[in-house]
C-alpha cells in the first residue's frame, strides 16, 4: 500500500534536521510545515522576504502585508526577521538555506530538476524556483511517482524544460525514498507494501535497492 | 509641503506622479497584491499613459493592481519572475499584445540592485541549463557554470512604505518591503506612497530601511486596499492548533 | 546557554573560537578601530594562531585592534582597503613578512557581499585605468569601461553588534554596522560579540538588521574600550558653533 | 593675491546646490562642512555608513560608534540613516551622490585624477577615493595649484598613480577655479589679483581665460 499524500508529507518532514533553515516550495511541500514539532527550532525561510514564518494566522491576527511566497497570509515566530528579495535571495543563492523542498514534475538520476513549465499549458513563471534548486545546499522533491497518464516522472533525463541542473539530492513519491545516483536512482525506502517491481516499473531510470 | 517649496513631500499622488508619459519604463514594488503602490498604479490608470514597460515580480494579480493597468491596455511589455493567477496577463501575452520577459526571482532581485548600485553586470549560477541561459554568455568560475547578467533601470519607480520623513526615508512593514528598496535604487525617479508621514528624526537613524537619498518624492496615502489573494487562517489556540 | 544545548550562545569568546587554527581567513568587522570586536581580537591574540589572513577595511591602527596580531606576528596577508595610520602593518609589508591586496573600498564591500550571495563575479566602473586593474579582465558595458571582480570569502568572520539575540538576530550601533553584515554573510562561521543578549521575539522582525542564519556564534561582551582615533569635538551651542 | 585656505574652502561650499547629496574627501575637502549654512538641506554622506552627518558632537555627545570616514568623531542630523558598506558604496557607484569635493596630487585637463599616492611614499591605500572618483556624478578638487617644489599639479597628463579616469568636473586652487576642456584647463574664476600669466605659469596644460 503507497503512502497517503499526510505520509508523504510527514516523511519529507522527517528531512529536516534540527536547527536548519527550510524553505518549503508552494503547494504540498507547504504542508511539511504542519509536521514539525510546534518546538522545533528549524527556521522557515520564505523567499518573499521572511526567516522564522510562523503558522497561519488566528483571524485576530491576519496581516494582509505578512505573507508567505504562496501569498498565504503566515505569522512571523519570535526571532524572525524581516528583508528585502535582494538579501533574501543572496541566502538562497549564498547557500544559507539549508534544505529546500520542492515540488517536481520530473527528476532526472542525474538530479536534473524539472518543476515549473509544461510546453504548451499556459506559462506562469519560475518566480524562486530555479534560485532554490540551484541554490539550496540540500534539495529534496516532494512528487508523484508516475504522471496522471502513467508516464515517469523518475527518469534518466529530464524531457520538460529544466528548473536547475545536478541539483536534486532526494525525492520523495508515494512509493519511497530515491536518493540521485548519477546514472541511476537509490531507493532508500520503501512505502508499506510496495515491491520493487512496482517501483522498477514506474520508474524511467535503473532504480537501485539499498 | 509640496514640491513648491523645493520638498519632496507632494499633496497628491496624481502631483507627485506628472512626470508620467507614454512609454516610461516603470519597476512597482510589492509581492502579488501585497505590499502595492496602489495609490500610485490608480493614479496610472486616470492618466491613461500608455506603451508602457511594468518591472515588477508579477503584474499584478486576479484582475487587481497592475492588472488594471493590463485590462486598460496601458502596458506593451512586462519583466517579472511570476504570471501565475493573472488571467489579463496570460490573454495579452497569448495574443502577442504583451511582451513578457521572465527571470527567476533572485535574478530579478540581483539584476535590479546591480542597476542601482552602478553594477554593470554579474555572474549566477541561477538558470544554467535552462531557458534563462539561452543567448547568454556562460561561465565557469570557481569550478562552477554562471550565467552573465545584466543590471535593470527604471524611469520611475513606485514603492508602498509604512512610515516616511519628509527627506523620503523609509520604512517598510513585513513583507511588503521585498522589491521596493531596490528599486527605489534603480529608477531616475522614485514616488513612495506612505501610510504614515513623519518628520525628519521621528526614525531612528539605525532603524531606517531605505535611505531618503533614493526617494525623490513622498506623498501620504492613509487608506490601501490592502487585498488580501490568500486569506489563510487557523483556529486560536486553544481551539485546536493548526 | 551554551554550545553544548545545541544553540548559539557561547559563555566566552574563547569558546566561541574554539574553532582557530594557523593559516585560517578571518573577515573582521568595524571601520578604523571604531565597531572592532575588540574580545573577539583579544581572544585570538591570546591563541597564538599564526599566518592568518586579515580581511579588514584597516587592519587595525596606532598599534592597537587588529594590529596587535601583526605586532604578534600572526599575520601573513591583510586584505583591505587602508593602511594609513597603521606602522605596524606599514613595518611588515615594507620587509616583506606581510603581502597586502589593496582593494577599493566599495569594491572591497562588494566582493565580500558577493562570497555571502553565492555571485561569481560582478563588473564595477571603479579601478578603471588604475593599478586596481592590473591583470583584471576588462570590459565595456553600456559605452562605461568596467573591471572584474571576483567574491571573498573567509573561515571565519569575527564582528561586534549592539544587540544580538540567541538566534544570531543582530542590531548594529551608528556607524559600525558596516562591513559587518556583508562580513557574516561571507563566512563559513561568523561570531557575533554583542554588547547585549537578548531573548527571540525582543527585536522586533522588522528591526533586525543581519537575519541571524548568517551567524553562528554569538557571545555577549559588555565591556568594550570603544577606542576613538579622532576625537573631534566642538563647543556647546550658544558658546560660539562650529 | 591668491585666496587663503579658508577662501579655497569656502569657494568649494559655493559648489554645494540646495538639497545634494555631498560627500566631504578626508582633509581639507572636509572643512567645506563649515561653510555651508546651519539650516542647510544639503545632506553630507560619509562611506563608512552615515548620510545626514552633522557637525562634531559635544564633548557630552561624543559616541565613539559614530565617526566619518576620516575616523573623527561626529554626529547624525534629524533625518540621518546608517547603513552598510555595500549599501553606502551602492549610492557612491550607482550615482547617487551628487557632488564629491576630493583633495588632489595632480589633475589633468582630460579629467583624470591622482590623489592616492606617490611611489617611493609609505603606501596608505586608496581607502574610498576610487568609489568615489569614478562615481560620484560631479567630482570637484581642491588643491594647491603647484606642489613644494614649484610643480604643475594641473596638467596635460597625470604622471601619478591614477585615482580614476575622466572623473574631474572642476579643480579649486590658490589662484581659481579650472574646469577641464579635453585638451585644455577652463579658468572660469580668478582669485582676486591673480594674472593670467601668473595661472598659465604654474599650470602642465594650456589655460583658457573665459
Amino acid at each position: 500500500m503507497s503512502w497517503s499524500r499526510d505520509d508523504m508529507v510527514r516523511r519529507a518532514a522527517a528531512e529536516v534536521r534540527a536547527g536548519q533553515i527550510v524553505n518549503l516550495g508552494i503547494g504540498l511541500p507547504t504542508e511539511v510545515a504542519n509536521f514539525l514539532p510546534a518546538d522545533s527550532d528549524v527556521q522557515l525561510h520564505s523567499e518573499n522576504g521572511l526567516l522564522g514564518m510562523g503558522p497561519f494566522p488566528t483571524e485576530d491576527e491576519v496581516d494582509p502585508q505578512l505573507i508567505n511566497a504562496g501569498k498565504q497570509t503566515v505569522t512571523a515566530r519570535p526571532g524572525a526577521s524581516t528583508f528585502d528579495s535582494a538579501l533574501s535571495f543572496a541566502m538562497i543563492r549564498g547557500g544559507h538555506v539549508d534544505l529546500a523542498i520542492l515540488g517536481g514534475l520530473e527528476v532526472a538520476c542525474t538530479g536534473d530538476l524539472a518543476n515549473w513549465t509544461v510546453p504548451g499549458k499556459l506559462i506562469t513563471g519560475m518566480g524562486g524556483a530555479m534560485d532554490l534548486a540551484a541554490g539550496a545546499k540540500r534539495v529534496v522533491v516532494l512528487q508523484s511517482h508516475v504522471a496522471k497518464d502513467g508516464k515517469p516522472k523518475l527518469v534518466a533525463q529530464v524531457t520538460l524544460p529544466a528548473t536547475a541542473l545536478a541539483c536534486v539530492h532526494r525525492v520523495i513519491t508515494e512509493l519511497g525514498v530515491f536518493d540521485v545516483g548519477g546514472d541511476h536512482f537509490v531507493c532508500v525506502e520503501r512505502a508499506p507494501g510496495v515491491g520493487e517491481d512496482e517501483i522498477a516499473r514506474g520508474t524511467g531510470a535503473p532504480v537501485r535497492f539499498g | 509641503m509640496s514640491a513648491a517649496d523645493g520638498g519632496k513631500v507632494y499633496a497628491t499622488v496624481d502631483d507627485a506622479l506628472d512626470l508620467l508619459r507614454d512609454g516610461m519604463r516603470i519597476m512597482s514594488g510589492g509581492f502579488g497584491l501585497s505590499g502595492n503602490a496602489e495609490a500610485c498604479i490608480e493614479a496610472i490608470a486616470r492618466r491613461g499613459v500608455k506603451d508602457l514597460t511594468i518591472i515588477s515580480n508579477n503584474c499584478g494579480n486576479q484582475g487587481q493592481g497592475l492588472a488594471v493597468l493590463l485590462k486598460n491596455r496601458q502596458v506593451r511589455r512586462v519583466v517579472c519572475s511570476f504570471i501565475g493567477g493573472n488571467p489579463d496577463l496570460a490573454e495579452q501575452y497569448l495574443d502577442g499584445t504583451v511582451e513578457v520577459e521572465l527571470n527567476p526571482q533572485g535574478t530579478f532581485a540581483e539584476r535590479i540592485r546591480a542597476g542601482g548600485a552602478g553594477i554593470g553586470g554579474f555572474y549566477t549560477p541561477t538558470g544554467v541549463g535552462t531557458v534563462v541561459a539561452e543567448g547568454k554568455e556562460i561561465r565557469e568560475l570557481d569550478g562552477r557554470q554562471h550565467v552573465f547578467e545584466r543590471p535593470l533601470r527604471a524611469d520611475l519607480a513606485i514603492v508602498r512604505a509604512a512610515v516616511g520623513d519628509r527627506l523620503g526615508n523609509l520604512r517598510f512593514h513585513r513583507t511588503s518591503r521585498n522589491f521596493s528598496p531596490l528599486m527605489a535604487m534603480a529608477a531616475d525617479v522614485t514616488v513612495a506612497e506612505v501610510d504614515r508621514l513623519v518628520e525628519p528624526g521621528a526614525i531612528d537613524p539605525d532603524d531606517v530601511h531605505l535611505p531618503g537619498l533614493f526617494v525623490k518624492r513622498v506623498v501620504e496615502v492613509r487608506a490601501h486596499k490592502n487585498v488580501i489573494e490568500f486569506r489563510t487562517t487557523r483556529k486560536r489556540p486553544g481551539a485546536g492548533e493548526r
